[in-house]
């Protein structure tokens, strides 16, 4: 399972990365042209409870209901192009065939409706679910009570045979331990867990889901360490939460970008997942494009770089909401207006020759909010970067690095005077840079350590890595 | 029918991006340049405390010595040293005390440093570890079982294999004396039912992180209902909200993991799920 | 009742109006200061069907969940500044002291605690309703079954005295005359009802609210002509709707500015009303802030213009949302966060001395997505005021002088090949121009014609305009 | 507590603002260069019809002349002539067959054209403002009274007094040949009762455009149901939402004016309001 890892970027400047662009532009879909010029909303949609109780009930949901909705709302304002997200539920993941397939095919025939009538480019996005548990076994063979290894590649199988045009998926390798590390705020546990095994258990996952994608002729989009450092963000929250300094969370976010990068690495093309943060790193290195979401996604979750993480983004998302209903229509309705305004606002920056500016106020909006939001800046992701493809050949050095890089960042400007750290996030920065420099140079030595350290921690198997 | 004209065609885009870099401007704006304070607001930096946590672990501290060392090894996460006080301590004072008055004393600290932001939840969580090891030792010199508080059984909704915020409650509540029946995840709702009739709890819990797994509590009240059970059910998630929560009879709503102690201490307290449902916004602003 | 008319422009140039700053600043609140260099967010919220059921209910909704809610999140994401906007419910305003009063109350208490202890500046709007029934009678003493004009002024006065920092309200004179040529695309029917009755009756209300903020000491903010224009604008819809075309609803706009600008003339000093997308033609004439809503307001309608709206904006509002629990949290909160995001950008630009690209971005956007968003740009905003002030004394030519120089811009526009127009929005805007055209130069011929043309439609009486 | 340095100093920003204008840089872009097609798509325009109202008028024209007339004053809004046409017909025609085969025939163009985009609403009320002169004109001449195809009572919510939604829809109804019962707006849920209990309308309607006064819909059709009748109740306006409607008995949702007469023809068509309720999609679409 050789891959050929990333020892050098796509980008010779930071300054050349930029939304609605990227160095390996794709097409697919109805028309669908992404990095090429122009920034695509990304409309993402959860069923309401209780549509999942028959295959009837669902599709009529998300197909009846939702897609149509959609459509109607991207034509009635104008929007050039948009694409569906759907993240599957357990019932779609569990019997695919039975609840997946009709609503894959129903929702592609609604967009090959509108796109026949109206000319709008569009395409969907089917993201399975990583349904592994890791006490049962995340390999094939090892899970012999649900099959859910096997039942995660067959998702794929069903979502692309049934009209999906992009497949992706939220992959939960190393989440054992990375759970168990945050609440300790444990850096090393994390970096063990998602920096290594992540990275490890991508290689073997993604190794598939590319081949799976050519054989299909759809396109692999990619990944996002949503199970890693969504978990660590999230936990981190905003200026009235205290149980992850934003300082460990940012940190966390960097190691898991030379983790997602391993799907490219596989041959994913990108557009990654919207809610995986580490995008500008990964475009940065691979220039390929990516999804991204912030001010857009309050429906699901607020974070600290509404603004700043549009920077460099190839379609922009409001990562779920539930349909129901609003005054403006339906919540997904809603949230194309906002999603798609924000792209046409980015497209309208491109025929103004000031999509640079723009970019840059997107970035001086957040940059200080968090160190979170401090190190996906632009070019701070970029540095970010190369400390990866320095080291690119070896996934404990380069998550190690990425992880360094973006402390040092952290501490550099805070010491400026710039970025301003509570107390918290400043002893909490001092133990990363301390615990991460007490690490071996070696990863044998890294992985001996850590197998013994965290050998007890619940769900832990290391024959899920095959180690 | 005439298509839109929106395409862009692969020749224009290359010709922009290439035209830029061939003049060669340097357009990164200078960042370090901007008032931060013009955009945004640290708040958390404006209401930081500048009380250092021994001052105030000072007023909650044992007097005893012993069991002031304890508390300490909690508070100051000395998971290593701990094992070795509680056995210290043991030779003059009872498994009880050390349990109740040295190391959840200590977890009393920690939860009041915590609520005041000065503790973050890795904190609690590592104090926690060392309560636990201190506490095997003194359980070890009971003579019978150890007597709890109270119990609290918990569960993850069948369907849904997210845990951690379940794994975080049930660490607050047995730093809090409570003893945790922890169910799993996945759990099915047959066995929340029948482990709840079986164990009788004080207090049952559940996190749904899915708007399509939640649907398993509703349907664990009904049964409970039926076998003629009633108990404070607190629910939470990412999933749930309050709306949800109380719409079916026990439910309990919980946003935080933090609230868990206050809520199941009022069952403790002798109050039903209604008593405890209709003061919720006063036991959460600690008013009741 | 007499009121100095606009007779000049404020601003010497269109290019000088931008968002966050305006001519005529105020400050209110705590801490407020509007149009000063800042944009601030006003969130504007609806409480739950059944919470009306009893002041206690409704008073736990609007205080402890709602307001509460907002000033969490706004702490949350490190927003310096908020404002919350309430918009009386029938029972509020039915029964101002049961209802309203605790609810007022409340909410200002809740402020006053986030901003002593945060330093957050806020302030709270509350736009009292017009209940007046135009076949009951709209002025005192006329409405003998309910009183509604008196109930109307009772309002304000429970608002003020219990908390209110800033007092608005969407009057509705002239409504019945607007219904009933909206639906037969009359623009001299319209001009009629908006443009004359709603003036006459802006001035006779206005002077009184403005007299009552003055002896209360609390901000009289302005109008909007919701129950005109944006009657005609929500008709006309997107591109999907046939109802109305959108060079009516953009004339409509025009003609409602001369009619909502005479509550800044009564006295009122901005800023007005969220909804009031005439905005930016009075901002221009009068130098007071106005607040405004396009992409953020998603929750509550689309328009046509969700970017191009902010260009001048001093406060970013969502219109509307009923509280309800989101993925992301409540209602409230997600919706905040959209529209602090927003103001964060604007303020951003500012710092980065780019406030006018970004303004020309948001312009270049919507510029020619709709007649209606055309003619608000702010070129084109401020040639409306000038043709509005060149005969400002008089309140039917000028409204409908502002008719036709929107119908004149857009013609040039279109012929330029610039702004495209279908069919039906051509040919209405031809058949505008000549029916505006076919009026007489003076207003006592005008009001004679119109007064018989409009004598049988329903609820009209010339009384209500002492006429 | 520290305040937070959020506030901006009246002079900074007058001294940033002056400079520019001292600059007399001429700052606002030329917006016309820009190319809208690469930011928005005119879809209107895309699919504008290129087909002319007569051309397809033609296949629905009655081939009787003297209905012909009338279908076309109707349709090309002659509201001044009609009148006179009308009775021109009256000399050889029925009442009855002016009525519906020459006034709503003319209608049915109209709601033909209208459907499809090349007429628009203010065509529709102006047509049927036509339609209802001549009619006046047809029904003077009646024997008795008008027959109407079926009944429509309407009404706006109590303690609602927005109308215009209804009042759109009333046109259409009425150019479908409905006999309509218009309550007016802001009616007391009593009276609604009692209406439907006296006059017994085929439908009945209700609009609310406030969330607070469409809690009188679920109540008026309780009510109908404690006097055992039972009605279509299409309720329509923007606080409503087919979620809320179809949550009580009789309610029918309705998101657009134009939807009125499809579902009220089912009505006559027999179906009660389960059966519309089920078909609501097809119906809607067409398909039913
Ligand atoms: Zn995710
Ligand atoms: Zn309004
Ligand atoms: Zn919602």
């Amino acid at each position: 399972m050789a891959t050929t890892k990333f020892t050098k970027m796509a980008y010779d400047a930071a300054d050349d990365l930029i939304f609605g662009e990227a160095k390996k532009p794709i097409s697919y879909g109805l028309g669908l042209k992404v990095g090429q010029g122009l920034v695509i909303p990304e409309i993402n949609f959860a069923p309401r409870p209780g549509s999942e109780k028959s295959p009837e009930s669902l599709t009529k949901e998300y197909v009846d209901y939702i897609a149509t909705d959609v459509m109607n709302r991207a034509v009635t304002l104008g929007f050039p192009s948009v694409q569906l997200e759907n993240e599957w539920i357990f019932q779609m993941s569990n019997e695919p065939e039975k609840f997946a397939k009709p609503v894959v095919a129903g929702q592609k025939a609604v967009i090959e409706n509108y796109h026949d009538k109206y000319g709008i480019a569009c395409a969907v996005r089917h993201t399975c679910a990583d349904s592994r548990l890791h006490e049962q076994g995340m390999r094939f063979g090892q899970d012999k009570t649900h099959n859910y290894p096997e039942k995660m590649i067959e998702s794929f199988e069903v979502a692309a045979d049934a009209g999906a045009d992009i497949v992706s998926i939220e992959s939960v390798g190393g989440k054992e331990i990375s759970d168990f590390a945050v609440v300790r705020q444990d850096i090393r546990g994390w970096l063990f867990g998602i920096g290594y095994l992540g990275s490890i258990d991508m290689e073997w996952l993604w190794t598939q889901i590319v081949d799976l994608a050519k054989r299909k002729k759809v396109i692999a989009g990619g990944d996002t360490n949503c199970a890693g450092a969504n978990t660590s963000m999230f936990m981190a929250g905003g200026y009235l939460d205290k149980d992850v300094p934003r300082t460990f969370s940012a940190v966390t976010r960097a190691i898991a970008s030379a983790r997602t990068l391993v799907a490219i690495e596989c041959g994913a093309t990108g557009p990654d997942k919207d809610c995986g943060y580490e995008g500008p790193i990964l475009k940065a290195i691979s220039g390929c494009p990516s999804a991204q979401e912030g001010k857009g996604a309050q429906d699901a979750h607020a974070d600290l770089m509404g603004n700043l993480i549009a920077q460099t983004c190839d379609l922009w998302s409001n990562e779920s909401v539930e349909y129901h209903p609003e005054f403006g229509g339906s919540s997904v309705q809603c949230w194309l207006g906002v999603i798609g305004y924000e792209a046409a606002l980015m497209n309208a920056s491109k025929q103004m020759k000031q999509d640079k500016v723009l970019r840059d106020i997107y970035v001086a909006s957040d940059r200080f909010r968090s160190p979170e939001g401090f190190i996906l800046a632009y070019d701070n992701a970029y540095k970010i970067g190369q400390a990866i493809v320095e080291v690119g050949d070896n996934y404990y050095l380069r998550a190690k690095a990425a992880g360094l890089k973006a402390a040092e960042l952290i501490k550099e400007s805070n010491e400026k005077g710039k970025l301003k750290l509570n107390k918290q996030e400043k002893d909490t920065l001092n133990k990363i840079i301390t615990d991460l420099n007490s690490l071996p140079d070696e990863e044998g030595k890294f992985v001996d350590w850590a197998l013994k350290e965290y050998k007890d921690v619940p769900a832990f198997n290391p024959k899920n890595y095959e180690l | 029918m005439r298509k839109a004209t929106f395409s862009i065609k692969d020749s224009e885009f290359r010709g922009s991006f290439e035209s830029l870099s061939k003049i060669g401007v340097e357009q990164m704006a200078d960042f370090d340049s901007i008032s931060a304070d013009k955009i945004l607001t640290r708040y958390d930096i404006v209401v930081e405390s500048s009380e250092k946590p021994e001052d105030i672990a000072e007023q909650y501290m044992p007097e005893n010595p012993l069991l002031r060392q304890i508390a300490e090894d909690v508070m100051n996460l000395k998971f290593k040293v701990i094992e070795q006080h509680v056995q210290e301590a043991l030779k003059t004072l009872t498994p009880e005390e050390i349990i109740e008055n040295g190391l959840l004393a200590g977890m009393d600290i920690v939860a009041e440093l915590y609520g005041r932001g000065i503790y973050y939840l890795p904190h609690v969580m590592v104090a926690s570890d060392a309560m636990t090891r201190g506490t095997k030792v003194a359980e070890a010199a009971l003579g019978g079982e150890r007597k709890y508080k109270g119990v609290v059984m918990m569960h993850a909704a069948e369907g849904d294999p997210h845990d951690i915020g379940k794994n975080i409650a049930a660490v607050l509540l047995k730093s809090n004396g409570f003893g945790i029946i922890d169910l799993g995840k996945d759990v099915l709702v047959d066995t929340v039912v029948d482990e709840v009739v079986k164990q009788k709890p004080n207090v049952l819990t559940g996190t749904a992180l899915m708007t399509t797994t939640m649907s398993a509590f509703p349907r664990i009240a009904n049964r409970l209902k039926e076998h003629g059970v009633e108990v404070p059910f607190i629910c939470a998630g990412g999933a749930v909200n309050r709306e949800y929560v109380e719409s079916y009879d026990m439910g309990i709503y919980s946003a935080k993991a933090a609230e868990g102690p206050g809520l199941a201490n009022k069952a403790l307290d002798g109050w039903d799920w209604k008593k405890i449902r209709s003061n919720w916004d006063e036991i959460i602003n600690g008013k009741a």
